[in-house]
């Protein structure tokens, strides 16, 4: 089928998680964990700190007195709503201000790297539409440059993450969500999809490679070189459960081919909307348009017009 | 006039035929109107848009109260509050079941399109 | 403890039968509860429902190209009346325990309940002869027949338990048993028709509207 | 013969032995020896049965009964045979997960699938269900002053649905396979495109059942406690146990409907070709995580608020004290109640809506912290000013306090959208709801069981053996789960059966060690159960009161009679029984004793239970003829059932004033026991309230009996 160059060869690759970023987006959710795990101590040392004194005064034969009547402090019952209460606030301040700052849809910069993935049994198809190439189970990317993920499915919904780049998202048939993210080093982190689905679920993992933009430039010249490419029939064949061992070059791939999957599921909600200056097809309407992907989709091809 | 009451029963205890037959009544009056109304408004095109959407709405929920009140015999007044109060407190848990999904569902679609 | 104070919201025996009102407090509180989770239920499909109907057309035709507004209409006013009949029914059981006027009431309710699930099932033929809107057309369709579908089966299980209650009430008599029953049935109809309204407004005009 | 026409789709393939004959590996060992013992299991039953000739008691006095106390017993009954499964199947996940580097273990990667589906369909629905619902099923009634629930057959209906939904998940060892979609289900894995055959519909229709019962259940408690109520046990009376079953009550009641409306539109998808959650056709997958959560969310407080109910009444008993707080305790259940509707898209934070929806329900998330830490908290205080014994149950208790807040630390962290973002659906997530639930509900339940288990036998439990199984647990625990945390942070995602990371491994291998001393404390609480049983005259407490308890619960004989209490009691404040014990009105002979009506055994709940299981399974396999013919007869029964009228019977007043009497007689005749003799055989059930100890000198002996004047 189609080659590999030595530069896709796999190698076991850091999984150390987002416990060492490799990035922005990776590094600002790390430091938010650490902000919320130390507010958090303000309600979590007390009660360690407490109880076994608690005990130790109060346990039968102790030095403590007995009240067994004592149920109400109104000075205690202020502390233990009030602390909590103004906790929240602090927690849900950072909460907001986090979530809105990062949101995975956001761009983190000009001219970003788009990046279509489509997210198959039991492996990940990466297109290029800038630079005309496509690969299976390698995402390569320059370093420092933004990039913009768009992702779909072509089959059950998966969950897409690169933990030491960025969080995760879902990618689902006949929809297109996003993740954007810069990566700051280079090397290989290890990405997988975390939504159970199927046999092949444990091992559908890719690496990406993050290299200097240079190195990025060859990596698609040489991409560019390799003589198989991907259209809609290729695309079909990629569709049966399978695990890739190898990661695969594609040296180019119908343009457009990420929107005809999307409205192969969606007919109608593709292109539609935004206008994708991707012109449907450059071959011949039957070969651009990906084949159904399954029984029940049998008869949606009409994208191929 | 009941059949079981006991005799000495203060007359302002007992329940009153015609009162209650007159609630059916004004029930179906009321809710004829209101379904009437609501079908005119669609059947000769009265309002546009939001605007129709707005008042089938309130239509709708005032023919719901209609029949709760006139149909089902809720009372404000005469209930017992603790029990009227979990019958009330579903319409809290339906507003957040409801608009919430719609929320979701909707952010969602708009956000996943490509 | 005066009489009519209600022991449970709703409709009420209160005054005109002391000893099956105190066993109805139990019985028609816990109806009530039940009737509020069912309530949930349809909350939650038509909650799916608006999201599909404007969602998940697909290929499929649009809530306007299929719905038959008029059918509809006369729908609503058949549950209404039906309604309205057991009304009159409650009436003739708490005022003045006659047995045939019930049976009566009864056989009314039930016929007009029998016209709205004969009337819902030509328009599902309709649409599916006519304008080839099965359940399987799309998210929509399935939507929509999954919403009014539940609500035609609880109208269709109130008339097995009418019928069932028409012969408890020659075998039986109006006792307590038979009284609180026939409560619950009726609040049961009357809560269908409540549905009904939502169905007919955000389901059929809200579909042709928009 | 169109064989199709009778067997619907089951195949000689479909017997979990066929696998094993015609493609034999490890892994098919291990499912069809399971088979065998579910096989074994079942048979061994009917031989004990037989011989002993128990099946007669076992309808009369069990099966038919509607008596809240027996449907209680047996719902726990049936959560112990469901955790018994559920426990090894964990087991073998986590000696997979440690053999699993690199492709090496045991278990195929389907068989692993079916594992953690069934573990955790199990553990949620048919363990920790079915358990809270024991639990409330028998002490509720009990501590309001009632003879029974409001609806004592409805009662027994939702326990026999329960069961049958049950009884299916453990055919499907047998006939079939089970579904590897999780416990939650999501499509479209599970519709029918991508999991043909009849796994799905399995986890369809069991949990379809549940939660039926679940609601019922729930309808029914929530009309008790509104309206069975003793005289003078106003709301803020009621004890706190009582509390938090009004409110689980109420969360079934609402949270069940959006899981019903999930799986009947999955299976309109699976069964006639809808297009709820397909891909394509205008099917939407996002709205099925969204219902499932409507009703997920809610659950996992269904799950925790009676054992927040449990952990009060424990702390407050062991420390002899008034629980600190009680009118916050009640006002944080109820914000929590209401709060955990209006949370579910946490579970879904990263499907792709926008920045502020997902802001939104992260705030609203972690809010739920509040009334949660004041609840902490005040159980902290409610020790202080105590007398506290540190018996089993309080054990658990401390145990609970100091994991719980750890588990819900990690909630909050998993309440930021960033930080789920990360560790969503890896082994961290696994981490905290194991740490939520075990701690939590399981040794909640666990310490219930310690505390009441007198109360419903008539005999207290070995103390020292419950010791040392909490000594296993509460490290086992930790070792178990908290490597989870930090191998979740480290990448590692949940429902995966083989790794390739080195770095994982020693992590495994402590929770594998963790497990394994699970497994031990749970073989010590065997034992506990065991030796009791054996020793029973030694440890037992006929009186009633072993742990010198608070509510009404503890002022009658144990077990308790059909009748549970002799005279309805009348109540004038919190922790009555203690109150009364204090002031010495406890144990009083009534002025006049009355016939009591109690419902009469019957067999509409069982029978209903077996045509719906029989209902059930003939939808798993397209059985047509089974679904219609088994739909019918179960209304026919409740037709029929409506039907009958002889359905109380009286119990006359000179039965109850006899038995009453003996009962009092016999507390008057012993002398009260300090809390010093609680563990010792002196122990019958006759307390000393703690407060009237030091006066007590004399009491102790056989003056006790002036206390009731
Ligand atoms: C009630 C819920 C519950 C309980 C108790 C447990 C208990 C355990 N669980 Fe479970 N688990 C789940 C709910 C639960 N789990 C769920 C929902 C999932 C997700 C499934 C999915 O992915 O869809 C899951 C998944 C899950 C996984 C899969 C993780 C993955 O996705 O990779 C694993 C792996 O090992 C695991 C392990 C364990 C272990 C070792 C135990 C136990 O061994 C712990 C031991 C038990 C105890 C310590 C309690 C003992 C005490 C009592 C029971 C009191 C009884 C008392 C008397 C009668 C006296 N669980
Ligand atoms: C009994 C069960 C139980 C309980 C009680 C909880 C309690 C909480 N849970 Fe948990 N949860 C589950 C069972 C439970 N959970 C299960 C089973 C899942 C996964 C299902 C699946 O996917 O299979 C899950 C998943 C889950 C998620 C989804 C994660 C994901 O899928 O990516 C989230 C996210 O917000 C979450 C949060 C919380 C929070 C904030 C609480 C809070 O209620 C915790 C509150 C407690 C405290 C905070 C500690 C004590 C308080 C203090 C010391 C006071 C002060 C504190 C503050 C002011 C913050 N839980
Ligand atoms: Cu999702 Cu359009
Ligand atoms: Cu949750």
């Amino acid at each position: 089928m189609a080659g590999v160059t030595a530069l896709a060869m796999p190698c076991a690759a850091s999984a150390a998680g987002f416990l060492e970023p490799a990035g922005p987006v990776a590094a600002a959710q790390l430091s938010h964990f650490g902000t919320i795990s130390a507010l958090m101590l303000i309600v979590i040392v007390p009660m360690f700190v407490a109880l076994p004194l608690v005990l130790l005064r109060y346990r039968r034969g102790g030095k403590g007195t007995y009240r067994p009547d004592w149920e109400f402090n109104w000075g205690l019952e202020l502390l233990i709503w009030g602390i909590p209460v103004a906790l929240v606030a602090a927690l849900g301040t950072a909460l907001w201000n986090h979530t809105l700052k990062n949101d995975p849809y956001r761009p983190l910069g000009p001219a970003p790297l788009v990046v279509e993935v489509i997210a198959l049994d039991w492996k990940f198809l990466f297109l290029y539409p800038e630079q005309g190439v496509a690969t299976l189970d390698l995402l390569v990317l320059p370093k420092d440059r933004p990039v913009t993920l768009k992702l779909t499915s072509g089959t059950v919904m998966q969950s897409f993450i690169v933990p030491r780049l960025a969080g995760q998202i879902y990618a689902m048939a006949g929809m297109q969500t996003q993740l954007n993210l810069i990566a700051d080093a280079t090397g290989d982190f290890t990405g997988r999809n975390t939504q159970y689905n199927g046999l092949g679920f444990a091992t559908q993992s890719f690496t990406t490679r993050v290299v200097s933009a240079e190195d990025f430039a060859s990596w698609v010249t040489g991409a560019k070189a390799q003589p198989a490419g991907l259209d809609a029939a290729g695309y079909k064949a990629l569709l049966p459960p399978s695990v890739v061992n190898e990661p695969v070059i594609y040296g180019r791939f119908t343009p457009g081919l990420f929107d005809q999957i999307i409205a192969s599921f969606a007919p109608g909600m593709a292109g539609g909307h935004q206008g994708h200056e991707a012109p449907a097809g450059t071959g011949t309407p039957a070969a651009a348009a990906p084949a159904a992907a399954h029984q029940h989709d049998a008869h949606t091809p009409e994208a191929a017009q | 006039m009941s059949n079981r009451a006991p005799a000495n029963l203060p007359a302002s205890d007992i329940e009153d035929e015609g009162h209650e037959r007159r609630s059916y009544v004004i029930g179906l009056v009321l809710a004829l109107v209101l379904t009437t109304g609501a079908f005119a408004v669609v059947w000769f095109d009265l309002f546009s848009g939001a605007a129709a959407l707005a008042a089938l709405g309130l239509l709708a929920v005032v023919q719901a109260v209609v029949h709760l009140r006139y149909f089902l015999h809720i009372d404000l007044q005469r209930s017992h509050r603790d029990d009227l109060l979990l019958i009330l407190f579903t319409v809290l848990i339906l507003l957040i079941m409801v608009s919430g999904t719609i929320w979701i569902l909707y952010d969602q679609h708009m956000r996943m399109m490509p | 403890m005066s009489l009519s104070e209600r022991l449970h919201p709703g409709i009420n025996l209160a005054g005109t039968d002391p000893e099956s009102h105190e066993a109805a407090e139990e019985v028609l509180f816990g109806f009530w509860i039940f009737l509020m989770s069912d309530l949930v239920l349809f909350a939650v499909l038509f909650a799916t429902y608006a999201a599909m109907s404007v969602q998940g057309i697909a290929e499929g035709p649009r809530p306007a190209e299929v719905f038959d507004l008029t059918a509809a209409f006369l729908e609503t006013l058949l549950l209404l009346f039906s309604s309205f009949a057991f009304g009159f029914a409650m009436l003739e059981m708490k005022y003045r325990e006659n047995r045939r006027g019930v049976l009566g009431w009864l056989l009314v309710t039930g016929l007009l309940g029998a016209g709205f699930v004969g009337m819902e099932l030509h328009d599902y033929y309709v649409m599916v002869t006519a304008h080839g809107a099965t359940p399987q057309t799309s998210g929509f369709l399935s939507a929509y027949y999954l919403l009014t579908g539940t609500h035609a089966l609880h109208v269709s299980s109130g008339l097995v338990w009418m019928a069932v209650m028409a012969v408890q009430v020659v075998v039986f008599g109006l006792s307590p048993a038979v009284k609180l029953r026939l409560m619950r049935l009726a609040l049961f109809w009357h809560m269908l028709d409540v549905v009904w309204i939502g169905i007919f407004t955000f389901v059929y005009l809200y579909g042709v509207v928009s | 013969m169109n064989w199709e026409l009778i067997f619907g789709q089951i195949k000689w393939t479909s017997f979990v032995f066929a696998g094993m004959i015609e493609n034999p590996s490890l892994s098919e060992a291990i499912a069809s020896g399971a088979g065998s013992i579910a096989v074994l299991g079942a048979l061994g039953t009917v031989v004990l049965l037989t011989v002993k000739g128990w099946w007669v008691p076992l309808w009369r006095d069990w099966l038919t009964s509607v008596d809240h106390k027996k449907v209680g017993i047996m719902y726990i009954v049936l959560a112990l045979v469901m955790f018994a499964r559920a426990v090894i199947e964990a087991a073998l996940m986590r000696a997979q997960q440690l053999a699993a580097t690199d492709g090496g273990g045991f278990l195929s990667a389907d068989h692993f699938g079916q594992l953690f589906s069934t573990h955790g369909t199990i553990m949620i629905f048919f363990v920790a269900m079915p358990f809270i619902t024991g639990l409330m099923n028998y002490v509720m009634p009990l501590q309001i002053g009632a003879r029974d629930v409001s609806f004592p057959l409805l009662n027994a209906i939702s326990l026999m649905l329960t069961m049958a939904g049950a009884v299916l998940i453990m055919v499907s060892l047998v006939v079939g396979q089970f579904s590897t979609g999780g416990w939650s289900a999501y499509p479209p894995f599970t519709g029918i495109e991508f999991s043909p055959g009849e796994g799905v519909d399995y986890w369809i229709w069991a949990v379809s059942l549940g939660s039926i019962g679940s609601t019922l259940t729930g309808l029914n408690f929530a009309v008790t406690i509104y309206k069975k109520r003793c005289p003078g046990m106003s709301l803020f009376r009621m004890p706190l146990f009582t509390w938090t079953t009004l409110c689980t009550s109420i969360l079934m009641i609402f949270a069940m409907a959006p899981l019903t409306a999930a799986t009947i539109m999955l299976a309109l998808d699976r069964y006639a070709g809808f297009h709820f959650f397909t891909n394509g056709d205008g099917g939407n997958m996002m709205n099925y995580a969204n219902l499932f959560w409507l009703f997920g969310h809610p659950e996992v407080y269904i799950l925790i608020l009676p054992a927040f109910g449990v952990w009060s009444e424990v702390v407050a008993t062991y420390s002899s004290k008034r629980i600190y707080g009680y009118t916050s305790l009640v006002y944080a259940t109820m914000c929590i109640a209401v709060l955990s509707f209006a949370v579910w898209l946490h579970h879904f934070f990263t499907m792709g809506q926008s920045a502020n929806v997902n802001a939104i329900f992260g705030i609203a998330t972690m809010i739920i912290g509040v009334p949660t830490g004041v609840k902490v908290y005040d159980w902290l205080l409610t020790m202080v000013g105590g007398r506290i014994r540190l018996t089993t149950a309080m054990l658990f208790h401390i145990n609970f306090l100091l994991t719980f807040i750890l588990g819900g630390m990690t909630g909050v962290l998993l309440a930021n959208p960033g930080i789920d973002f990360q560790v969503h659906n890896t082994l961290f997530l696994v981490a905290h709801f194991h740490n939520m639930i075990i701690p939590g509900v399981l040794f909640g339940m666990f310490a219930a069981v310690q505390f009441w288990f007198p109360k419903a036998f008539g005999f207290r439990l070995h103390e020292g053996l419950g010791r040392a199984s909490f000594w296993c647990f509460a490290p086992g625990f930790l070792l178990a789960f908290f490597p989870l945390y930090w191998l979740g942070m480290m990448g590692a995602t949940r429902r995966t059966f083989t790794w390739s990371n080195p770095d994982y491994l020693p992590w495994f291998a402590l929770a594998m060690l963790g497990a394994a001393l699970i497994l031990a404390g749970f073989a010590f609480m065997v034992m506990q159960i065991v030796v009791s049983v054996r020793r029973r005259a030694e440890l037992a407490a006929p009186l009633g009161d072993p742990w010198d308890g608070r509510a009404l619960e503890w002022s009658i004989p144990s077990p308790p009679p059909a009748w549970n209490f002799a005279v309805l009691p009348q109540v004038t404040a919190r922790d009555a029984f203690y109150e009364a014990k204090k002031d010495g009105t406890a144990y009083r002979s009534p002025a006049a004793y009355e016939d009591i009506e109690v419902p009469r055994n019957t067999a509409t709940a069982p029978l209903i239970g077996l045509f719906a299981c029989a209902w059930a399974f003939g939808l798993v396999w397209h059985i047509w003829w089974l679904v219609i013919v088994s739909f019918v007869l179960i209304w026919a029964v409740v037709i029929a059932r409506s039907f009958a009228t002889h359905t109380e019977e009286i119990v006359p007043a000179a039965t109850v004033k006899a038995a009453n009497e003996a009962f009092l007689a016999a507390v008057r005749a012993t002398p009260g026991v300090t809390r010093d003799q609680e563990m010792t055989a002196a122990n019958r059930g006759r307390a000393i309230p703690e407060s009237l100890e030091a006066s007590a000198g004399a009491l102790a002996a056989g003056a006790a009996v002036e206390v009731t004047r």
